[in-house]
């Protein structure tokens, strides 16, 4: 095997990781980023947009309306959820995890008892494409187009547009942001409702290409908080590092030990970063910076 | 270890306490119910695969109850779900040992679950039918089990695979009791048969992103692949391998009969896989026509009839047959002597099932299916009365000594 | 006399709800209910209260953690699932003769302890805190379950314990007591719940006095304002850690207790469920209480077992939205606010 | 004599921004300091730096002669410095009285302890509310809770950070005698102030600090009277600077 194919390869595997890593954080991130909120609940949400990106897409929706509905719906269930209980427990974090970790208990084995205990796929599209002697799927490279377009897309928001300005003006300063008119509340809302659709996003990404079951939510979750621990609490600056750094040491000690090692090593480096870096990534950059 | 408190003051009181307690029960009369307690997981993570377990045991009950029940007894059902968690198992162990003085029980999917029970079944004395195809190697008589165990679904598997595709083997298993010691069969039955592990790979459970693995074995050129995936997050394994066009011919003993993957993935991903099962729905026998028809009319709805329910529908037989022939008596000591006189066999939907006095295992039919691009099934081959071997020939046999233990082919019986 | 008013007088304080001689003549009555219990009830709920009993430990061990220390731990069964092994370890190499079983008791929990303070040091004396800890802390349980999952073949082995991977070890014996012509085995039923009766009743009351001592000021000063509190002189990190220590003993005793208990320990005590049990138990009786704790994870346990029986498929479902009304309604707990609603209706009544 | 407070070259700074620079300052014991300036000036941070919250990137800080500048906030307590917080530092769900319990129990207990917490009520002016939740008060009390807290470590200096923040001009002047009745005691006062009023009735020398240094020190005269600093607070009520890190 040439030097070439071992390079692409490599690439491959770490940009597949670096894919999963994002759009399973990204969603996550914005609402513990913006919001201090930690959401348990994360992992439901993206097993909401799978689940309906699946139903729409057997219905008859080509698959990118069907993901974008997924994200759609997944964004509404998440304003719901923010409206009767994230919002009454602002500044009260430890208390949102206890129940946001009810919601995804409920949501669940809700969701196993209305909708049965799988749903049928819907398959992978694009087939597969071959680099000296492997074959690779053709959407899997989709997908890592999907995570820079989520972090392109997501700094556009953030930085380019209203809705951004006030988002930012509402966390750093909520008492200026209120007293300059802008409705907090709402901010609040829409942000915790852009993170839910972010993890529906992701939920109808990886539908073609996962068993679509209740507890799918949960081979998300661990990932996603890694990656957003390690990160911090800046987007841009932690989460895409953060995934970029993870999912090169999962892609490296996965392909050195095998499976087991590459999971533990997400957990023991989440470990030794908070030791290191108690503000994440993030924190040390903007350290840097100041 | 002590098994029974012994004189001791305290525990004197505490048997006293027992004794004062209204619960020394009445000598079993004839026309008194005998009593099944079903443990299984109704909701959880393994949901998928029970919730026909369940059913498979109520029809039977209801058909046993329809044409007169057990030596003239009714059957009564004692149904608890187990949520897919451990602890439920022990406690509801406990509670229909206990409290509803259940005569036998029908219990567990998971390999893990069982394990989490059968201390409390061997300290209560309690008989335990255990309905799953599993890792093999439970010795113990306390236990029967129904369901199909390595060897009986390895060496009738592998070697026909290899003569058909060729002697070059990859595993991919789950990292856990059941994907380890199955990867341990594959290693010992390919070696024995003259072929070439060529890569062997562990997954944890819940692992969902196969992209390392599907490269690691375009590496390895296996001519077979045998996948022993566990779980509905590993099974994503298969849509992510078919996208990435890798056409290896699978062999699997816990896919398609199990999780029914082939009615729940888009074709074709699992095409071109080789299970060896002992009951799937499509069996194409008169018996297995007539059982689906009689399953569809009482669960409409059921998704699909696994080897599991069917383990667990026949499972019942066997125990009415065993109770039948020892005079009516439900005793553990009374059954286990008519299992051991070793003639201990139903007619289930799959062929003829019997138990195996030395391990109290059941010898099986076992069906090769094969999965076509659309994912149909289709039976090339099929092998009558395969038996439970290994346990007997390593060195148990439940009717001389009881050792309540489970072994693994590194780690045998202790002669 | 005089010590036991001591005694009685460090047993109450502004830390723990229920004083005076109304709350400990129903104490008192309590303590008289659950002693003749067994005679008035079945073998089995005798052995199902005794099972609750072990797990109530590292409830009242996480009390102290995050409802008196305010740290969320969110990985206490890796604690739970050290000791557990550790137990097993242990009787599997040695036996259960000369009432070995109760010094394996004692070791897993001081293993426990050790291990508590090594990841305490690290946690506490880095500085980390609010949220980041709960994540570690669960990072740190699910790891540990992640390791013993894949530890099914033969060659992880300590001694004669095989570990025996997912399955879970078993065929550990249980808690045996050496007495004057024989020994008691403490199988599950009577014999295991007056053993754990007594010990619940010595741990509950030790904690009381634990929290309203200075100890337990400092912890609860530490809770509300850990700035405060350091610029009081106090060494904010030491008094954390030695509350994380305490606690994850606890819970170290609960997971030996269990396995004792079934004979059989599992890495998914470990896992992302089970760690967070403890959370929820501690939540819905009342985290800031040692006595709502303690009643909030009895009634929990026995609510959610009753649930599951007759409940089944929507056992789930409840208890899910139930942590979520708890947590909206009665931040405090349930417990205690009934407790505080018992008390303003007494009050009223005095007025009258 | 050796003061009781002294820093040598002490600076810090957060990336490029010098929030102390360079600062050479002495208090003695028993005195009443002030330490005025405008906002962003550097007083909070000066005062994190004396407490141990943050570390110096050079300098030393001395107390009663020893070098304290790599002891942990709480071990610096113990030494007898003791300070009140800007926004009052109280534990809000715990009662009054036993706020006070939690600092006095290093030295008291039992009817001792109970004594002297009936006595530092009663000289805050809390008596009433003694069985209170901490967070009912008013601003005002929990200021002087904070103080009743400080002193009940029976410090030799005192640090207090604005005490009479959102005080209304009465509990302004009532936390003044209190100030300078500890003073009769012997307990050195080194308190950030903004308040000129609250500053001249108590302080007996100032120290004005401006962008992280010592812009003038004196008697609280001297200092009211110095064109200087009047233009420095003149130019920051012109316009006001955004907080800075250091301030927050």
């Amino acid at each position: 095997m040439d030097l070439l194919t071992h390079a692409f390869t490599f690439l491959y595997q770490i940009g597949d990781a670096f894919s999963f890593l994002v759009l399973s954080a990204c969603g996550l991130a914005v609402v513990f980023g913006m919001m201090g909120v930690i959401n348990l609940a994360h992992g439901e949400l993206i097993m909401c947009g799978a689940y309906v990106t699946a139903a729409t897409t057997r219905a008859g929706l080509p698959l990118p309306l069907g993901i974008l509905a997924g994200a759609l719906a997944a964004g509404a269930v998440g304003m719901v959820m923010e409206r009767l209980v994230i919002r009454h427990l602002y500044g009260r974090p430890l208390d949102t995890i206890v129940a946001t970790w009810g919601i995804s208990l409920a949501a669940t084995q809700g969701t196993l008892i209305l909708l049965g205990s799988s749903m049928p796929g819907i398959g992978t599209p694009l087939g597969s494409f071959a680099v000296g002697g492997y074959s690779y799927s053709t959407y899997r490279v989709v997908l890592m187009v999907a995570a820079v377009a989520v972090l392109a897309g997501l700094y556009l928001a953030f930085n380019a547009t209203r809705f951004g300005t006030l988002a930012r003006a509402t966390i750093q300063v909520p008492h200026m942001a209120e007293a300059l008119g802008v409705d907090t509340r709402t901010v609040y809302a829409l942000t915790f409702g852009l993170g839910a659709a972010l993890a529906g996003l992701a939920g109808g990404l990886y539908a073609p290409t996962m068993t679509i079951v209740p507890t799918m939510g949960t081979t998300f979750i661990m990932e996603a908080f890694v990656t957003v621990v390690v990160g911090g609490a800046d987007i841009f600056l932690g989460t895409a590092p953060a995934a970029l750094v993870l999912g090169t040491v999962r892609a490296l000690l996965t392909t050195w030990q095998g499976q087991l090692f590459g999971q533990i090593g997400l957990l023991v480096a989440v470990i030794l970063v908070i030791r290191v870096l108690p503000r994440g990534i993030s924190g040390l950059i903007l350290r840097e910076r100041a | 270890m002590p098994r029974t408190p012994r004189g001791s003051r305290l525990s004197a009181l505490a048997a006293a306490l027992l004794l004062s307690t209204p619960l020394a029960a009445p000598a079993a009369r004839a026309a008194d119910p005998i009593k099944l307690g079903v443990l299984e997981d109704q909701s959880g993570d393994f949901a998928l695969a029970t919730i026909g377990k369940v059913h498979g045991i109520q029809l039977a009950a209801d058909e046993i109850n329809a044409a007169g029940g057990i030596a003239g007894r009714k059957l009564e059902l004692v149904i608890y779900d187990t949520q897919s968690d451990n602890t439920r198992y022990q406690e509801f162990m406990r509670r229909v040992l206990q409290r509803d003085k259940v005569n036998a029980v029908f219990a567990g999917f998971s390999s893990a679950s069982r394990e989490a029970y059968r201390p409390i079944v061997d300290q209560l004395d309690g008989f335990a039918f255990y309905n799953n195809q599993y890792e093999g190697g439970v010795c113990d008589g306390h236990m029967v089990i129904t369901g199909a165990v390595p060897e009986q679904q390895f060496s009738t598997l592998i070697p026909w695979m290899m003569e058909k595709f060729g002697k070059r083997v990859y595993t991919i298993a789950a990292d856990y009791n059941f994907g380890q010691i199955s990867a341990e069969w594959v290693r010992n039955i390919v070696k024995e048969n003259g072929g070439e592990m060529v890569g062997e790979e562990f997954i944890p459970l819940g692992v969902s992103q196969f992209s390392q693995t599907i490269q690691n074995i375009q590496k390895a050129k296996p001519d077979i692949l045998m996948t022993l995936l566990v779980g509905t997050a590993q099974a994503s394994y298969y849509e992510q391998a078919a996208a990435a066009n890798l056409k290896i011919p699978m062999g699997s003993s816990v896919n398609i009969g199990q999780g029914y993957e082939h009615k729940r993935f888009q074709p074709p991903s699992l095409a071109n896989m080789y299970v060896t099962t002992n009951y799937i729905e499509e069996v194409d026998s008169p018996s297995s026509k007539a059982f689906l028809a009689k399953w569809k009319a009482k669960f409409p709805n059921e998704p699909y009839v696994n080897q599991e329910a069917e383990n667990s529908y026949l499972a019942v037989y066997l125990y009415k047959q065993m109770v039948e022939r020892a005079n009516g008596s439900t005793k553990r000591a009374d059954l286990r002597k008519v299992i051991a006189a070793g003639d201990v066999c139903v007619d289930a939907p799959e062929g003829k099932v019997c138990i195996d006095p030395k391990s109290q295992h059941a010898s099986h039919t076992i069906s090769l299916a094969k999965v076509d691009e659309k994912h149909a099934i289709s039976f090339p081959k099929t092998w009558d009365n395969i038996q439970p071997y290994w346990l007997g020939k390593a060195g148990c046999d439940l009717t001389q000594k009881d050792p309540m233990a489970q072994y693994t082919p590194s780690n045998p019986p202790k002669p | 006399m005089s010590l036991a008013m001591t005694l009685l007088r460090r047993l109450e304080g502004p830390q723990t709800l229920g004083r005076g001689p109304a709350f400990w003549t129903a104490f008192a009555i309590v303590i008289a209910a659950a002693i003749a219990y067994p005679w008035f009830a079945d073998g089995y709920t005798v052995g199902n209260t005794a099972y609750f009993f072990c797990w109530v430990f590292m409830a009242l061990g996480l009390c102290l953690i995050w409802g008196y220390g305010g740290a969320l731990s969110f990985g206490q069964t890796a604690f739970f699932g050290l000791s557990g092994y550790a137990y097993g370890v242990l009787t599997l190499n040695v036996g259960a003769a000369y009432g070995f079983t109760l010094a394996a008791l004692v070791l897993a929990v001081a293993l426990s302890a050790v291990m508590a303070a090594l990841l305490g040091y690290f946690l506490f004396f880095g500085r980390i805190g609010g949220v980041f800890l709960g994540i570690i802390t669960l990072s740190v349980t699910l790891a540990l379950e992640r390791f013993m999952a894949q530890t099914a073949g033969p060659e992880w082995k300590i001694g004669a314990a095989r570990l025996n991977g997912y399955n879970g070890m078993s065929g550990m014996p249980p808690l045996t007591v050496p007495w004057f012509d024989g020994e008691i085995v403490l199988f599950p039923d009577v014999a295991l719940y007056y053993g754990l009766l007594g010990l619940l009743i010595v741990v509950y009351l030790a904690l009381r006095i634990l929290v309203n001592a200075r100890f337990g000021n400092v912890l609860v000063a530490i809770r509300e304002n850990p700035e405060r509190a350091e610029m009081l002189g106090y060494d904010v990190r030491r008094y954390q850690l030695a509350a994380f220590v305490i606690g994850s003993a606890l819970a170290g005793l609960s997971g030996t207790l269990y396995t004792a208990w079934g004979q059989y320990i599992t890495p998914s005590s470990m896992g992302l469920t089970a760690a967070a049990l403890p959370v929820i138990w501690v939540a819905v009786g009342g985290r800031g209480d040692l006595t709502a704790t303690l009643l909030g994870t009895l009634v929990v346990l026995g609510g959610f077992q009753a649930l599951t029986i007759y409940g089944s498929q929507y056992a789930l479902v409840v208890m899910g939205l139930l942590l979520v009304v708890v947590v909206l309604a009665a931040p405090d707990g349930l417990v205690v606010a009934a407790m505080r609603g018992l008390g303003r209706l007494r009050r009223r009544e005095a007025g009258r | 004599m050796t003061p009781l407070l002294e820093t040598r070259a002490l600076s810090k700074h957060f990336g490029g921004l010098h929030v102390t620079n360079d600062v050479n300052f002495a208090l003695a014991a028993g005195e009443i300091h002030c330490l005025i300036g405008p906002n962003g000036a550097g007083k909070s941070t000066f005062f994190r730096l004396l407490l141990g919250e943050y570390t110096p990137e050079r300098g030393q800080i001395l107390y009663a002669g020893e070098d304290i500048t790599a002891l942990k906030p709480f071990a610096r307590i113990r030494r007898g410095m003791s300070v009140k917080f800007q926004v009052p530092g109280i534990f809000p769900s715990l009662s009054v009285a036993h706020n006070l319990e939690i600092a006095l129990q290093h030295h008291l207990e039992g009817a001792s302890l109970g004594a002297e917490i009936r006595r530092l009520l009663a000289f805050l002016n809390l008596s009433a509310a003694a069985s209170e939740r901490a967070g009912n008060l008013s601003h005002g009390q929990k200021q002087w809770l904070e103080i009743g807290m400080a002193i009940s470590l029976k410090p030799r200096l005192l640090l207090l950070d604005e005490p009479t923040a959102g005080m209304s001009p009465d509990e302004t002047f009532a936390t003044g005698a209190m100030v300078q009745a500890l003073n009769r005691d012997g307990v050195a006062v080194l308190a950030i102030e903004h308040d000129m009023a609250f500053v001249r009735q108590i302080a007996q020398r100032v120290t004005v600090l401006h962008v992280g240094r010592i812009f003038a020190q004196g008697t609280t005269d001297a200092i009211i009277a110095d064109e200087r600093v009047a233009a420095i607070y003149l130019g920051e009520t012109d316009a006001p600077p955004l907080r800075s890190v250091a301030d927050a």
